[in-house]
């Protein structure tokens, strides 16, 4: 499996970097830090200019299905669009409600946005991806998970914080469906775990390497119930249509984020095209092989961007099922959740059981 | 999913067998593939965009003749001179009022020697048109009426010819 | 709502619009809610008020011809023809038999282009967006030979007294043969797309319950009194026009609740369907217009006259002093009498049902105030 | 190794700083909500502090359930109270000054007193690595089902009492 140019050149530049430490007598620790700083700063830039890579993909999907074009005007087939309304949005007021909790209003994106971003540190991009912020954590499953269900309660803080009902109902649907949505996605991660044997992401994908493209584990009958789990759940987590009850438009005028405006209301709407991306990461981390090319090892695309690829399959299943299903009830919500999903993790982690078992 | 549908409107009872769930899941998987489908399907049909103020040859849409847009008068080519006399039907059977017609001249020699129509508030009825004796005012399928300030939607005598030049007779439909 | 004394949860008072997306124009809706739950509801209205009726006392008979167009303006044609009959009948003006039908084919186009509209914004209120744009799409037919007919896209004045505007232009028949055969197999895919989805039907099976008593008490007319059962179609009680010359279906469903009226209302796009076909085949030659004196002034009297419009029961109420403009004229207009139905609705639904549910009795808002 | 030694000792007591100070906020803040979003950096801080000592299980788990779930499920608690509440805490506030002075010299006297504690923080990095080896969440999970077998199932029974209780305290009363 080849590793791509940029972690090449990356690896070199640390190792340069350490031998320079070295000789001069600098602790080595100075260049991990910086490292990891630079790391971070990569992954946090390649995040934003995928969210506006998304949002534009979604208007332009969204086009073609209702007939339309989608934006066609700034760039060829308006692939700047988004761009422009980034900077567009960058100069526009920031508008705090009277009446409105100050802090809460401010904290609420912010940390909306640092609990997505904190969960793609242990994305394994590529085989050799220590210079990126990959950690591989040995418990990465788990803190994925951990880590972005925090991003809700900037979700209920800028409820709150907003002084608007719509936006408290918006903040109060939102920490009731997370939490009911964690618990069927915990249990069809855990299916995975139990046939990976492994917490560790890194570890996940080389399992599913070593034994071809049907080593992938969506290929596995036994984990196709888990998979489907996680689409409805990876869907319902960040809260698109048919689970975007905590937005709804037409109900709640935008829920938590009706009273946002400016940048504020950018790192919304950036981490919600983030996030879905990030399921789509994981999904491709946990089912479709992570960086494995379908090819087998002899392929010379490098592996970070067939798991782009594959990311962006997901990304645009999710932008399917938005822009064709109705929304669900509040009651339907939690309905599905528990006594249609969970039950069917059961039943998948009795499944699997017997799979590892006797397979 | 049936927890808050409530069946104690419509006097069904809701069945929670075991069957009738796993009827549930079905129909609704096969529910659900068919409305994706449709948006498939969709997904590959012609777009109906037109792109508006980006006009190009295949998109250029002129509305057909009939079309009640913006006003003009007629000329009589012959004479030389508009056909309007002057006689103030349009004035007084506009609901809205947006007509005005200042007459000048007396008896055959009558014709109008200001012509405001204020487009801003008239609502295309064309009931001005119609009461119009001797056919001099007609609605054009001019529909590009916006501007930037309200008071240059009030037209007078000038632009009403001028747009009335295309026109020999009342624009109706065929 | 039950719950036990000593847990006692906050309620809320929420106002829904005046500015809400799902009010469908300016309604504004006072939400007392108890969690999601809805404990009160009190539509208040009028915010678009626009004195329809008093402007008739001050213009002539033909001069409110454009007004009548533009309270409901989803079903323009329809509002007209309500017009012009109550005019015609206090004139005593026959029309001819090519003019009735083509109001027909007018008024039923417009049913079907107005069913659409509501189709479409009932998928936006339970948050399906495509729908919108197919239904805007497939009434883009239908208001493009409005258009080439008479002149307008939404707003025609096309009826006229004794009359219409204009024959119909050369292609209309064709066009609309064209339409009328593609447009049920487009319903099949639209159904498919939301009516037949597990989610929508979910959605709205089992809310708003409207049963016959609460329709009779509260005169709920159209679509919303078919979809509890009762077949009250004016076209069929009174057979005005070449109604009667004509065969089509009363749709009607048992349930009651916000799903069967959806149900009736695609089942009568059909109909529509149905009705214009027979239309084209019986269309007759001659003469559109008969001879109306210049100046309209009807003997002293007063008339009601009865239409269906794709909201229901609409009525034109017209009282003449003898002079050229009416002393009086009322709209009895479906929608402000099935919107006040609303609180009944709305008691004990999920706030998430209050769109469904004002989506499902589908009023047009200036067709409430006028 | 002295400078990753310093590195790692900032780190300690940065985080220690904010998990303090954020916890004093839970104590002092005049609003409930603002009391249950401060518990959020209070819990993430310990979260941080697991890290800071290698175990990651700990850190994932305390994110998990700490922050994740039962910070969330305080703070849903809070948006369905009755005002009331507000209103009853701020009689609290005429004390609020005592109150904020002698917590804030107790926390810091504390802060001084574990940073003293675990200035030799590099021996105890890797807690549960040293316990267990490289497969902590095994070994954790092999003592679960071993040595705590019983206290695990009796927590799980309790676990379970507990939630039928809660069942039947928040179910409707059936309409006759």
């Amino acid at each position: 499996m080849d590793s791509s140019l940029i972690f090449t050149i990356g690896n070199a530049l640390r190792t340069w970097l350490e031998g320079l430490c070295r000789a001069h007598g600098v602790p080595t620790l100075v260049v991990d830090i910086l490292a990891w700083g630079t790391g971070a700063v990569l992954v946090v830039v390649l995040g934003l200019l995928v969210a506006l890579f998304v949002i534009w993909l979604e208007r332009k999907v969204a086009g073609y299905i209702q007939t339309r074009l989608g934006p066609t005007r700034v760039g060829p087939v308006g692939i700047f669009q988004t761009a422009m309304d980034a900077l567009k949005i960058l100069q526009k007021e920031d508008i705090i409600p009277r009446g409105a909790d100050y802090w809460l209003h401010l904290a609420g994106p912010v940390l909306y946005f640092t609990a997505l971003v904190l969960g793609f540190a242990v994305i394994p991009w590529d085989v050799k991806a220590t210079l990126a912020a990959t950690v591989d954590l040995n418990v990465g499953l788990i803190y994925v998970i951990g880590v972005t269900s925090v991003g809700v309660l900037g979700v209920v803080m800028s409820g709150w914080g907003s002084n608007n009902k719509w936006s408290l109902l918006g903040a109060m649907r939102a920490a009731a469906q997370i939490i009911s949505y964690d618990v069927p996605l915990l249990l069809a991660l855990i299916c995975v775990v139990m046939v990976a044997g492994t917490l560790s992401l890194t570890r996940i994908v080389e399992l599913q390497g070593s034994a071809g493209i049907l080593g992938w584990y969506v290929f596995k009958p036994y984990l196709w119930l888990p998979f489907i789990i996680f689409v409805i759940c990876g869907t319902a987590e960040v809260n698109r249509t048919p689970f975007d009850i905590p937005e709804a438009e037409s109900e709640l005028v935008a829920g938590f984020h009706t009273e946002y405006s400016g940048m504020k209301f950018a790192l919304f709407f950036l981490t919600e095209f983030d996030h879905m991306w990030f399921v789509g990461l994981l999904g491709a981390t946990l089912f479709l092989g992570g960086w494995y090319s379908p090819l087998g090892a002899a392929d010379p695309i490098p592996g970070f961007v067939w798991l782009m690829i594959k990311s962006f399959i997901f990304v645009l299943v999710l932008q399917w099922f938005r822009w064709t299903l109705p929304r669900l009830r509040v009651d339907q919500l939690m309905g599905l959740a528990w006594k249609f999903l969970i039950p069917a993790g059961f039943v998948a982690l009795a499944i699997v059981c017997v799979a590892v078992l006797f397979i | 999913m049936d927890a808050g549908l409530d069946m104690r409107t419509t006097g069904t009872k809701s069945d929670d067998s075991i069957l009738s769930i796993l009827r549930l899941i079905v129909q609704g998987i096969v529910s659900i593939a068919k409305s994706h489908w449709v948006t498939l399907v969709n997904f590959w049909r012609p777009t109906v965009c037109e792109r508006y103020p980006h006009k190009d040859k295949s998109l250029d849409y002129k509305p057909g003749p009939g079309y009640k847009g913006d006003f003009a008068l007629i000329t009589d080519k012959e004479k030389g001179r508009l056909r309007c006399i002057a006689c103030q039907s349009c004035e007084r059977a506009c609901p809205n009022h947006c007509i005005r017609v200042v007459p000048a001249g007396k008896g055959k020699d009558r014709y109008p020697a200001e012509f405001y129509i204020d487009v801003g508030l008239c609502m295309n009825c064309e009931i001005c048109v119609e009461v119009c004796p001797v056919d001099a005012l007609t609605m054009t399928p001019d529909y590009e009426c916006s501007v930037h300030d309200p008071r240059d939607l009030i037209r007078n005598i000038k632009q009403l010819t001028e747009r009335g030049m295309e026109f020999d007779e009342v624009s109706r439909v065929r | 709502m039950e719950t036990r004394s000593d847990l006692r949860t906050e309620e809320l008072l929420i106002n829904m619009g005046p500015q809400h997306p799902s009010t469908h124009g300016v309604l504004r809706l006072v939400l007392t809610i108890d969690g999601e739950r809805v404990v009160q509801a009190v539509p208040h209205i009028g915010y678009l008020h626009s004195s329809m009726e008093k402007i008739a006392e001050a213009k002539t008979y033909r001069q409110y011809m454009p007004f009548a167009d533009r309270y409901d303006y989803l079903n323009a044609m329809g509002n007209e023809l309500a017009y012009v009959r109550a005019v015609e009948k206090l004139c005593g003006i026959e029309v001819t038999p090519r003019c009735e039908y083509i109001r027909v084919i007018m008024a039923e186009m417009n049913r079907i282009a107005s069913h659409l509209v509501y189709f479409g914004t009932l998928g936006l209120d339970t948050g399906s967006w495509s729908p919108f744009l197919y239904c805007f799409r497939e009434r883009e037919a239908i208001i493009q030979l409005f258009e080439d007919t008479s002149g307008q896209r939404l707003l025609y004045h096309y009826f006229r007294i004794g009359g219409l505007r204009n024959d119909l232009p050369s292609h209309f028949c064709d066009k609309l043969a064209e339409f009328l055969d593609y447009f049920p197999a487009r319903i099949n895919e639209y159904n498919d797309l939301l009516t037949n989805n597990i989610i929508f039907q979910r959605r709205m099976q089992g809310i708003g319950y409207l049963s016959p008593e609460l329709c009779r008490r509260y005169s709920v007319t159209g679509p919303n009194i078919r979809g509890a059962g009762i077949p009250y179609d004016i076209r069929r009680v009174v057979g005005y026009s070449v109604y009667p010359e004509l065969e089509f279906d009363i749709p009607t469903r048992p349930e009651g609740d916000a799903y069967a009226r959806h149900l009736v209302r695609v089942e009568e796009m059909r109909q529509s369907v149905r009705i214009l076909k027979q239309c084209l085949e019986k269309l007759p030659e001659g003469e559109i217009n008969v001879k109306v004196p210049r100046r309209l002034k009807p003997v002293v009297g007063e008339v009601y006259e009865r239409v269906e419009s794709p909201r229901g029961e609409l009525a034109c109420y017209l009282i003449s002093d003898g002079s050229e403009k009416p002393w009086r004229l009322h709209w009895r207009a479906p929608s402000f009498y099935n919107l006040q139905v609303l609180p009944e609705l709305l008691k004990g639904a999920y706030v998430a049902d209050t769109v469904a549910i004002l989506g499902s009795i589908d009023i047009v808002l200036p067709d409430v105030d006028r | 190794m002295a400078a990753e030694q310093w590195f790692a000792n900032l780190s300690f007591y940065v985080v220690a700083l904010v998990t303090l100070a954020s916890a004093l906020g839970v104590v002092l803040a005049r609003q409930v909500i603002h009391a249950a979003c401060l518990l959020l950096p209070t819990l993430a801080g310990i979260a941080a502090l697991f890290a800071l000592l290698g175990g990651h299980l700990l850190m994932a788990i305390q994110i998990l359930v700490y922050v994740g779930a039962i910070n969330v499920l305080i703070i849903f608690a809070v948006l369905l109270l009755h005002r009331q509440v507000d209103r009853q805490r701020r009689i609290l506030a005429g004390t609020q000054h005592l109150f904020a002075g002698v917590t804030g010299a107790g926390a810091v006297t504390l802060a001084l007193v574990v940073g003293a504690l675990f200035s030799n923080l590099p021996q105890l990095v890797g807690g549960e690595q040293g316990r267990f080896g490289d497969d902590v969440v095994a070994g954790i999970g092999e003592m679960f089902l071993t040595k705590y077998l019983l206290a695990f199932e009796l927590t799980g029974i309790l676990l379970l009492v507990t939630m039928i209780g809660a069942i039947v305290l928040a179910r409707k009363e059936r309409d006759q």
